[in-house]
């Protein structure tokens, strides 16, 4: 399999045009914008939290394949997870992109390990993921890819 | 058809991904021919000095130099003297320049600064600097669907109040040319100056900044075959005496004491510190490239590429351009269907093809057009016929994985 | 005794008048090493593009270049963090922004500045141009004949008036290296923040940010073996980012709408347009190299050099020395009776030696002494004992002509 | 004679040392400041013009030795000149000093000649004569070395 095949999986271009989890959330415990100047990518993530388990989780969101993929993928991996486990993925998916590291509990998220070849495409993947974090942590700044150099 | 320029550009050749380099970003940064590649190293290898300061040999041949370029951007852009030409690092900076010393002393509250909805951010933000820091209000000119001003709403914005119409000679993302001597035309009418951003046309198209009579012009090096960190602002000599400095250091000033500190004469009033010496001098070396194969051949050539890159991409199903203007140079944009620019992006990499994606710092141009972002290819010199081709394979490629 | 580097530097080996060409105005602007030379034209030939928007790969490589010298920028200068690491054109442009930006967000009439008066003109008319536009008042530590800043005195100009104090880590006439520490304490027991002019400091001696505590740190390239048109600016990254922008333009926005424009965050915040990319990437091989080197070798050398200059100079007649402080870097000013500095300049380049005339940008210190210019000559890595003696007989050459 | 003797003549020497003409003149009919930038030259001129000829011309600064040599010749040359000969002989030594080109009027002033081999030493031996220059337009401005480019 090619490097961009293997980037553009069917399940990506699949979850890239026809996004789950996808609209606005009225009863929200937690919600959060994120933006990536480079490419124009918007997201917004809401969640509703009960106690310390994502009881729901959407996004709104325009951008490329990999971007809305990665949010798409990503609300449907956080259901029903406690906090705890939000983080420990949050840890293995990083690494997935970056390096490629897969580990037990990715299960369906593992279709981005393509990305570890496209470093100029992991901020597309991680936008989501990032923005997702900073509504937990309830920041109030838009989350913006350029924050760390 | 072989391309009789490539050759100069070494960067061309070589592969990325396996692929043979397409380089279709130039209206980004354009690729230096050898020769100012070796203009610059030689001069780093057997003159460098300080400029303007030394009673040394080094230092009279850099400044030789480097005064030298001065005459040739001057001939380059048709000025009508050595004073009107100023170094500065950028085109960025040479409209920050502009912005803040012309505009601190001649705006106030209730003033207008006048732009156009096709500028580059350079070309918008220092304006909303200097209107906030002054009250004055920012008026901007409309387009159509095709990418033109439009002349109309421009006439009617103009008002006693106008102060500074700021535009830019050719758009980077729509490749339209806009009609500079009306547009100074009418802003002088109405007593305005007029800064026009030149970044995207010199490499393009003839510039006679008297012809125009456009009071200020920027335009970059790095966007005209030369080296990157210098720009050129060119400003009416008039107009020039009576601003402030912009920047205070060495260089600028004729004497200072605690109480008292007088400025330089123009030009190096407005070159403060130690300038990019070695870049300046690559610099003259591009003009000199670019005068060689003579703008006749640069718009022919750049034309037959526009004419035939519109035909080729619009044969693809779900493409939409962006910039159909009458009067353009040769940059394209475009949008397809249900493809994100910025996967086309990362497939053509993957072809070899560079090409730019994104907003292109003209985000409230893309607002316009209701896209976040878009796909540009732009050509040079060294771009042939082949290069499009390669293009048009490469989208082909991107729309059997999104089908 | 043969010099280590002379072989790195090929400008070094050629003749000028016919004589080897002995180069001494290192203060005003170092040579390149072959290394920097080749890393630039290397740069231009193979992976030139603009940087930070691309999603190809040649745009890929040169960010990634550019922000390797970032990171070895930060380290060479142990800063905190990236993101108090900004690229300027130069020293005198990084002094600007700040009085620009910190100044006119941060002082009102009656404020007061402390320079002193060893200050490069640099460091000088950015605080006279802020404070005429603030109302701000300039005030000036005084110093020593023996070229010390006079720390009792800069004392008592502390007050709670006090809001900023720009002072140069080592003065480019008098090699003086000043106590900063010192200066920064005193000057944040007042709640003033302290801007360092490292522009002579960073080819010469180790610098660390932290432990100096300085909260702004300016210098150039083009002074530490590195091109031209590069600058940094450290700062403090609470003080940056409460800072508005300096310029405005593209990269160092986050959005921009005609209603209003977002900036994006440290450091583009303050690096509008594009950068001067192949030269930053030229100076982080400059950083390597001196790193390679070692600055326990640098400062010995320096001081060799600069104790056999001191020791020599003295033994002739009519000569008096402009700065003699117990801590100074590799620079030597003079005067020698009844003969104009530059005179001496003339009749040196006419044997090969290139040193630096008159007043050196720093009027008022010249002021001080008492004399409208003098001679400078100024050791880097690659001089030797052989120039100095090459002086000496240069300076004996000179009084044979004059007396 | 190499090009360094030629340009520090004895007679050069000798006027840089002891300039002649040199003081304030109280009942100067025109005056002028003139300054170098790039050197720190400094001169003042003064002239008494009686109808259309040079009465006395005195001239005060500091500078090296080949501005204060140039000055004190220049006085010395100009005393009793008509303003029509003033205009010869400043083109006359222009040329001299620039390219070398001696002409008959030039006189002892042809000591100068060395300087065409000093292009950074041109502004040095012009500026009093650009001094005077402008004395005798009025102008009131401080005449600068650096007016062109
Ligand atoms: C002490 C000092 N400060 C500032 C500067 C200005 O540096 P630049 O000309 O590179 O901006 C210099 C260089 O001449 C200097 O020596
Ligand atoms: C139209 C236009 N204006 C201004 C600029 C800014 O030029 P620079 O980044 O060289 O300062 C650009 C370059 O992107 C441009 O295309």
């Amino acid at each position: 399999m090619s490097d961009l095949r293997e980037l553009y999986q069917d399940v990506i271009i699949d979850h890239g045009r026809h996004p789950r989890n996808i609209g606005e959330m009225q009863d929200a415990t937690h919600r959060q914008e994120g933006f990536n100047p480079l490419c124009g990518d918007k997201v917004k993530v809401y969640i509703k939290l009960h106690a310390d388990r994502v009881e729901n989780i959407q996004f709104e969101g325009c951008g490329c394949a990999i971007s809305m993929a990665s949010a798409s993928l990503m609300t449907e991996a956080l259901k029903e997870k406690t906090l705890a486990e939000v983080d420990i993925l949050f840890s293995a998916y990083h690494e997935l992109v970056t390096c490629g590291a897969t580990s037990d509990h990715l299960g369906k998220l593992r279709v981005m390990a393509g990305l570890r070849e496209f470093p100029l495409r992991v901020k597309c993947a991680t936008l989501a993921w990032h923005t997702m974090k900073a509504a937990l942590a309830e920041s109030k700044q838009i989350v913006s890819t350029e924050e760390s150099v | 058809m072989m391309n009789l320029y490539k050759k100069d550009f070494p960067i061309l050749n070589q592969t990325v991904h396996d692929k043979t380099l397409v380089y279709l970003d130039s209206s980004a940064s354009n690729q230096k021919p050898e020769v100012v590649i070796q203009t610059v190293s030689q001069y780093e290898r057997m003159h460098h000095a300080n400029v303007h300061r030394g009673v040394y040999e080094l230092s009279r041949r850099a400044t030789g130099a480097f005064e030298e370029t001065r005459e040739a951007v001057k001939q380059f852009i048709h000025a009508n003297s050595l004073q009107e030409i100023i170094f500065t690092s950028g085109t960025t900076a040479a409209i920050n320049l502009v912005a803040q010393s012309y505009g601190r002393t001649h705006f106030k509250a209730g003033d207008e600064i006048i732009v156009s909805m096709m500028e580059h951010h350079s070309n918008i933000v220092p304006w909303q600097m200097i209107a906030e820091a002054t009250g004055a209000i920012l008026k901007v000119i409309p387009i159509n669907l095709a990418g033109e001003l439009d002349l109309d709403a421009y006439r009617l914005l103009l008002s006693p109040r106008t102060k500074l119409v700021a535009v830019a000679h050719v758009s980077n993302v729509l490749g339209t040319i806009n009609p500079i001597q009306e547009i100074t035309r009418l802003a002088h009418a109405h007593q305005a100056v007029v800064l026009v951003d030149g970044a995207q046309a010199v490499a393009h198209i003839p510039v006679d900044v008297q012809a125009l009579d456009c009071d200020f012009y920027a335009f970059s090096s790095h966007k005209a075959y030369g080296p990157t960190g210098v720009g050129i602002l060119y400003g009416k000599r008039a107009l020039l005496e009576n601003m402030p400095p912009y920047q205070g250091g060495g260089e600028m000033v004729e004497q200072v004491t605690f109480a008292k500190t007088t400025y330089n004469t123009l030009p190096y009033k407005f070159e403060a510190g130690t300038p990019n010496i070695a870049n300046v001098i690559g610099f003259k070396a591009a003009i000199d490239y670019v005068k060689h194969i003579g703008f006749t051949r640069v718009v022919e050539h750049d034309q037959a590429l526009l004419a035939y890159a519109t035909e080729q991409l619009t044969t693809l199903p779900g493409i939409k351009l962006i910039g159909t203007a009458r009067q353009k140079i040769g940059i394209i944009s475009f949008v397809i269907e249900n493809v994100h620019a910025h996967d086309i992006g990362t497939i053509l990499d993957h072809e070899g093809i560079a090409v730019r994606v994104g907003n292109h710092c003209a985000m409230p141009l893309m607002q316009f057009y209701q896209e976040a972002a878009c796909v540009r290819a732009s050509f040079a010199i060294y771009n042939s016929i082949a290069d499009i081709d390669a293009l048009m394979m490469g989208l082909k490629t991107v729309q059997r994985y999104f089908n």
